[in-house]
């Protein structure tokens, strides 16, 4: 049979990934993701769908942004009889569980994006973890406005050495939202900037939320905000049409916003110069790193750098760096 | 929560008290023909008491003060009836006896005892039962369930008490048998016709084996017979030393049964009388503030050619009606009699378009017509005046100007698209008037309205289509003589200019009184045609029992 | 005499409670921080009221025939996504349709709205002819479109990326002013103004309310109520359309997690605006004050610097407390 | 003669139409898939029906009387997070107690289950105290147990992370097993047959038929409505609050997203189970057949490799087309 891919030709050929799963050797692995649509995770699905072409059969499933789902689909797989499990945890503590279930199976397990508690990981030796950190993520926002901020003296508005900013956080208590507040500011202290938080509210990662937060703020903060941080992308564009009704971003009214993602509508604004930056998540060398850590372990191996083309740290982590994505290096993320 | 679950229990163990004690509601209803004579002498004691007293009520609701002050006082064992024009307020005071409305002031003497009455349940256990005006069947549940509701028969079982299935069965069947109702235990509500729903009710208000029974309007949707037999179970009642309070429209059925009137007028009390010292003119009387001295208004009509005829009709559910054929002329009122159950109702709506049929057809002015909705049927100058106004009459938040216009709405789109307001508000102050519809404004929504008056409302709405066939389904359904006498004097004029009527009736005197010629149905056929003048209540009864078996 | 005035001024203040409550909520607002009450804040406001206006009047038809609409949110998200997809620049670098020329403005804003209508068709059809509960025949629809959009959204070589780089032309309607008064508030002021009309001054107004209040009395009284009933659900589908092309147009972006969760806010304000859970009672004022209500809160507690999780409570004992202070007009009983 | 008994063959299916829609959907399943019919996959099947099993019972009540919960879900969540913090090792490093004694298993369990009984009981009050609809009701409880929960997520050292490192006798529960049946299957059919003999065998289940059939008819007989209403949405609160402690013990994990939307899943599974939108009609099994349709289609469809979109599509059509062959039943006119 063929390799199924993502997108919608996985309906037809997923009729056939049982029975080629038995007829040929083709090893067989089961890939949940945490949210169908979130923006990064469609293209490290793509990715794994690509790599998988005529390789291997993988079933590619939906958690919808629930982890008691997720252990279902877990579940299924193990029912399946899967090869390599590839799991993109809703919530990284209850990888524990997770790891259990494939434990007893005698399912090799490779997580990816969402890196599970180290207590979780020693659990077993064939449990991997490929991505990035996810406070990386803060911590390169954080570097961004630092870097603004230093070349850009009159970025301090007030004049008083402090940093005001207001932060536009995700979904309360999504783990990126979390750690990308928490990270983004420690970065600018770590640089030795003192900062002030204005506001903060949540945009629920939403372009819509984040236009309305931004618009109250500006209102009732006016010209204090000196810097925006938004958890993503979305809400960082939707605070610059915010910010462009304003009356930013024309003549000398420039407002520092940074995102995360990379996405293309946040390119664009990279080069228009309404966006200071954001941040890339490697989606294609998570993906691939990700199909072929489990490639290699569905057939029974010991994953390496020779067989995987990917360094492996402690025996165990794949990392696969976030980049910092300015107005100069935008090709690195197009 | 731990009281909440307390109280809730208790109430269960009050209910288990009552049926140990055998003095569920089946043994009772058994009683009277062996212990008659002893019962008869208790009768004579207390026959003088008064066993309820309710002193100076008052009642307002938004914009109308629906009781005045109003005292009543009913003694043991009679059967105490209460009179008024459509809202004058009867209902309101039964329902602040019965604990649904709360009075604002006024009090309530039970046995000589003051007592408090927040809620149903506080009445039924004082001993009061009431059969309501608008019936209130749980659809989707079995006849029995529906009687025992609130008070189910327990086994206990340990810590845990489950519903005797058997034992409700059985007191149901009882009870059934011994009020001489048919209707089988476990029957799904919502499968029985309204007289037989209405029928239970009655037997489920007998059941609490209640000191005080209120009946308001307990015979709108009965026949003839089954009013015979409710007061056959009403006079043993009373020997039993029940009182009863009995509301209702239906003159004869006062004069025949109560002992005492009390007379209502608009929220006030006009009095209380022996029924032996009134007649029909005198309660009639005092109930309008004015004389009134005929029933029926002298008709003027003269049928003229056919306006409608309808031939071999039958409906496409089994055991529904079959092989309908009659005509009605212009100007001609065609009385439709029956038992209930006779499918007087599904006849008439099929052809008003709102049931299927298997085949028949109808004609209008000699022209064959396709009704298959009440569309086609306006659009053929049709009306219907449906028989249940509160399923499929009044639109209760809606003012009564719209309800009124509703129907007819589409003559004042002007132009623009915009409805030309003012026309319509003046066509519909003008039905208003002519049909004497109590309401404070045409702002007023209509579920405020008393009963009656929302039936006129009802028959406005179809006057204003200015329909050429009338279809009347009990059009004095729950109306006070007044309000009848006007509605007559309509339904005559009607017919005057030339219209033409078909009115279903389930009172004789009605159908007598009103029809040039009248049609009896049994078992959904049609068993005779027989001419208005020369009917009788005995020729329209045997017409009426014809399939009966 | 005296109380009879009293019980008149009760009266009246129980009738408009919600006017009055939303004037208490933003005299509270702006006790705490009176920069609260200038015309920015009223512009932002009615801004950001604007679409939700357009939605809750579309809902509002639904309610008052004592229906409900779950699906109203995935209908914007589909039409934002359909809009946008069609009117991006022509050198945006990630285009949905890369060689799609440039089309008139309208044409992809009456195909966004037709999707609304073909969803409120289908939904009219299931209720009127099928006889399914509108809460649930929505709530399958509501999946249904949900899927359509993504599979849309996820088309190569879109793959699930958000939409971005909209035209010039479209953004202005979004975003754009005329005489200082913004086009989409104008829009919503409109449309409100001709949906009290409908509902005041027509008999398709006088026939809905007729529905909801008693169908079984419309049906006898003459009223095609099947035939009401699929115009209704069509025409708040070409509402919900219309507001998710202004959501599109207004944010300059479009996923397909538009619309999410819109419904229940559409829904919330009608009921707080005091239209009734059974349908048949309601006015076209009303729910302007329910939708602008809810603005307020939105906009006025991000402005005096709530935090969000508190900002929910808040919301919720609103809803709670409005309706219960409202539906006390309709208790005659005792 | 013989059309009479077609006749009685083809009301006994119409009656039955959802037991025999369920097989359908099973037998289409396995001729895709063979393997479907395993032992295994009835098992993975019930596993995750379980918690749905106790939702949807406790929707059912509530359903009955004519009402609904749209807050189910956050009771969930609030539920499953109060549980999961004071049932971590002692040695997890991250706890959100870090100085919490070990305390005995059913301590935070009933804890849990008492924040569920708290929130139905507010609902109760203002549904039949303050005459406020269920549905609007049951909106605002919602937005503010959501509120509360994110609170008591983010109090410090937590801080909105994930809660993991669950004890061993506490994900037991979810995942144990005695003599090769799930604790948790055992768990839902013990409370599937208590329902059953409630709504059978009991005055109280009668009851709650009886207001949802005709509130007033009760009132009249003496039932106190308002009295049972609290009762029912208290029950209700509690089998949700109940199944937050399932899923937490399920998956080992909790956030306060755990439970989002649950209740539109066991509303659809109550619809599709031929419960009546307006109350008073409905049946244990019913509600059975119900969540398992949806237990097959979720894991049946990913089982034979439908792309999840498609999936939102299928079940959505399920519920339409099931609910309308369903509905035909009460659809005696004419
Ligand atoms: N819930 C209510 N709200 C407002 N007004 C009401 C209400 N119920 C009754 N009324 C008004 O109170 C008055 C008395 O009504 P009631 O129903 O007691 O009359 P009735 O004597 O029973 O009439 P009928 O013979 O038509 O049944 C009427 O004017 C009616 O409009
Ligand atoms: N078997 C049944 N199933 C469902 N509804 C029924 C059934 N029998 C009667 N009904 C309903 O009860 C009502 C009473 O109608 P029925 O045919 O018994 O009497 P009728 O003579 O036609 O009417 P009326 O009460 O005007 O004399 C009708 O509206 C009908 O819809
Ligand atoms: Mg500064
Ligand atoms: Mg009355």
């Amino acid at each position: 049979g063929k390799a199924t891919s993502g997108g919608s030709e996985q309906s037809s050929g997923s009729s056939q990934s049982a029975e080629s799963q038995q007829s040929s050797a083709k090893p067989y692995i089961g890939c949940a993701i945490y949210k169908f649509d979130d923006t990064f995770m469609t293209s490290v699905r793509d990715t794994i769908a690509k790599a998988a072409e005529g390789k291997a059969t993988v079933d590619i499933v939906d958690s919808q942004n629930s982890q008691p789902t997720q252990n279902d689909k877990v579940d299924l797989f193990i029912t399946k009889k899967v090869n390599a499990l590839a799991i993109n945890p809703v919530d990284r503590t209850a990888a524990g569980v997770l790891i259990d279930k494939a434990k007893t199976a005698n399912i090799p397990i490779v997580f990816f994006n969402r890196e599970p508690l180290p207590e979780d990981m020693q659990k077993w030796d064939k449990v991997y973890y490929v991505g990035a950190k996810a406070e990386e993520s803060g911590t390169i926002q954080g570097q961004l406005v630092v870097d603004y901020w230093k070349a850009h003296p009159e970025a301090d508005k007030n004049k008083d050495g402090v940093m005001q900013y207001v932060m536009l956080k995700g979904e309360p208590g999504h783990q990126d939202a979390e750690l990308r507040t928490k990270y983004s500011i420690k970065a600018v202290e770590d640089a030795g900037i003192k900062t002030e938080k204005l506001a903060e509210d949540t945009g629920m990662w939403d372009r819509v939320k984040g236009q309305e937060k931004m618009a109250a703020f500006i209102a009732s903060l006016g010209d204090k905000i000196e810097v925006v941080f938004a958890n993503n992308d979305d809400m960082a564009l939707g605070a610059i049409e915010a910010l462009k009704a304003a009356g930013y971003f024309s003549g000398n009214k420039f407002m520092p916003v940074v995102g995360v993602d990379a996405t293309a509508p946040a390119l664009q604004a990279l080069e228009e110069g309404t966006l200071l930056g954001t941040v890339l998540n490697d989606g294609k060398n998570q993906g691939n790193a990700t199909f072929m850590l489990s490639y290699v372990l569905a057939q029974g191996l010991v994953p390496d750098k020779g067989n995987t083309g990917y360094e492996i740290t402690d025996g165990k982590y794949v990392w696969v760096p976030y980049k910092k994505i300015t107005k100069e290096n935008i090709n690195d993320a197009k | 929560m731990g009281t909440l679950q307390e109280d809730y229990e208790g109430k269960h163990k009050r209910r288990k008290v009552k049926h140990l004690n055998g003095g569920n509601a089946t043994c009772l209803a058994s009683v009277p023909l062996k212990k008659q004579n002893i019962i008869k002498k208790v009768n004579s004691i207390m026959m003088d008491e008064f066993i309820l007293e309710i002193n100076n009520i008052s009642k307002e609701f938004p914009g109308v003060k629906a009781l005045d002050d109003v005292t009543l006082k009913v003694k043991t064992g009679t059967i105490h009836a209460l009179v008024g024009e459509n809202g004058a307020g009867k209902s309101t005071l039964m329902k602040c006896l019965f604990g649904i409305y709360k009075p604002d002031s006024g009090q309530i003497v039970l046995n000589k005892k003051r007592v408090e009455i927040n809620n149903p349940s506080d009445a039924l256990k004082l001993g009061i039962s009431m059969i309501h005006q608008e019936l209130h069947p749980v659809p989707y549940r079995n006849v029995m369930e529906n009687i025992w509701l609130g008070r189910f028969p327990e086994k206990k079982y340990g810590p845990l008490s489950f519903v005797d299935h058997k034992k409700m069965y059985d007191d149901t069947r009882l009870l059934l048998k011994e009020l001489n109702i048919d209707i089988k235990p476990n029957e799904k509500v919502a499968n029985l016709s309204v007289s037989k729903v209405q029928l239970m009710e009655i037997a489920k208000a007998i059941s609490y084996d209640s000191k005080i029974i209120i009946m308001d309007e307990p015979t709108s949707s009965l026949t003839e017979n089954e009013v015979e037999h409710l007061f056959k179970i009403i006079k043993d009642l009373k020997k039993r030393g029940v009182s009863i309070i009995y509301i209702s429209h239906k003159m004869e059925e006062i004069l025949k049964i109560a002992d005492e009137v009390t007379i209502m007028r608009d929220g006030k009390l006009i009095g209380t009388w022996p029924a032996s010292e009134l007649n029909i003119d005198m309660i009639i009387s005092k109930m309008v503030g004015r004389d009134l001295t005929n029933r029926f208004p002298k008709r003027q009509n003269v049928p003229g050619k056919v306006k409608m005829r309808v031939e071999n009709l039958t409906s496409s559910i089994p055991n529904s009606f079959k092989n309908i054929s009659f005509e009605v002329r212009e100007g001609e009122i065609l009385g439709v009699g029956g038992l209930v159950g006779a499918q007087r109702t599904e006849m008439i709506e099929a052809i008003f378009g709102l049931r299927s049929v298997q085949a028949g057809e109808i004609f209008i002015n000699g022209e064959k017509v396709n009704i298959k909705s009440p569309i086609d049927a306006k659009k053929h100058k049709i009306a219907l005046l449906t028989e249940d106004r509160r399923l499929t009459g009044i639109i209760p938040l809606m003012p009564v100007l719209e309800n009124t216009s509703i129907a007819n709405i589409l003559k004042y789109v002007k132009p623009n698209f915009l409805l030309d307001s003012k026309k319509m508000r003046n066509d519909v102050a003008k039905a208003v008037d002519l049909l004497r519809i109590k309401t404070p404004s045409l702002n007023k929504v209509i579920k405020d309205l008393s009963g009656g008056n929302q039936q006129k409302v009802l028959f406005a709405r179809w006057l204003l289509t200015e329909p050429e066939i009338f279809l009347l389904d009990e059009p004095t359904r729950g109306i006070d003589v007044g309000a009848k006498y006007e509605i007559y004097t309509i339904i005559a004029d009607l017919a005057k200019q030339g219209k033409s009527i078909i009115m279903i009736s389930s009172e004789m005197p009605e159908l007598l009184g009103m029809s040039d010629r009248i049609m009896v149905m049994c078992e959904g056929r049609m068993s005779g045609i027989i001419d208005g003048s020369k009917a009788t209540e005995e020729e329209i009864m045997r017409l009426a029992t014809k399939f009966i078996a | 005499m005296k109380n009879e005035n009293m019980k008149k001024i009760i009266e009246s203040i129980s009738q408009n409670f919600i006017y009055i409550f939303l004037l208490i909520l933003i005299v509270l607002i702006a006790f705490v921080n009176p920069r609260f009450l200038s015309l920015v804040t009223l512009r932002d406001i009615l801004l950001q009221s604007s679409t939700r206006v357009i939605i809750a009047i579309g809902m509002f038809c639904i309610l008052l025939t004592g229906g409900v609409d779950l699906g109203a949110g995935r209908v914007i998200g589909l039409a934002a996504v359909l809009s946008a997809s069609m009117l991006q620049t022509p050198d945006y670098a990630r285009r949905f349709f890369p060689d799609l020329p440039q089309l008139p403005l309208w044409l992809p804003i009456v195909i966004a709205i037709l999707a609304g209508i073909a969803v409120g068709l289908l939904n009219g059809i299931i209720i009127s002819k099928f006889s399914v509960p509108p809460f649930i025949a929505t709530l399958g629809t509501q999946v249904i479109a949900y899927g359509v959009t993504s599979i849309y959204f996820d088309l190569p070589p879109n793959n699930s990326q958000p939409i971005g780089g909209l035209r010039k032309d479209f953004t202005f309607i979004g975003s754009g002013s005329i005489g200082g008064v913004p086009i989409i508030v104008i829009i919503a002021i409109v449309i409100a103004v001709i949906a009290w009309i409908v509902f005041n001054k027509t008999s398709f107004g006088k026939y809905t309310y007729a529905i909801g209040g008693n169908r079984q009395a419309a049906e006898v009284s003459g009223i095609n109520v099947k035939l009401m009933l699929l115009l209704i659900y069509t025409i708040a589908g070409a509402c919900f359309g219309f507001a998710g092309v202004l959501e599109a147009a207004r944010t300059g972006g479009a996923t397909n997690n538009y619309g999410f969760m819109y419904e229940f806010d559409a829904i919330s304000a009608c009921f707080v605006g005091g239209v009734s859970t059974t349908g048949g009672v309601g006015t076209v004022p009303g729910v302007l004050a329910g939708v602008l209500i809810f603005g307020v809160i939105n906009y006025g507690l991000t402005f005096i610097g709530i935090n969000p999780y508190w900002q929910y409570i808040l919301k919720g004992i609103v809803i709670v407390v409005a309706v219960s202070i409202d539906i006390r007009k309709y208790l005659t009983r005792k």
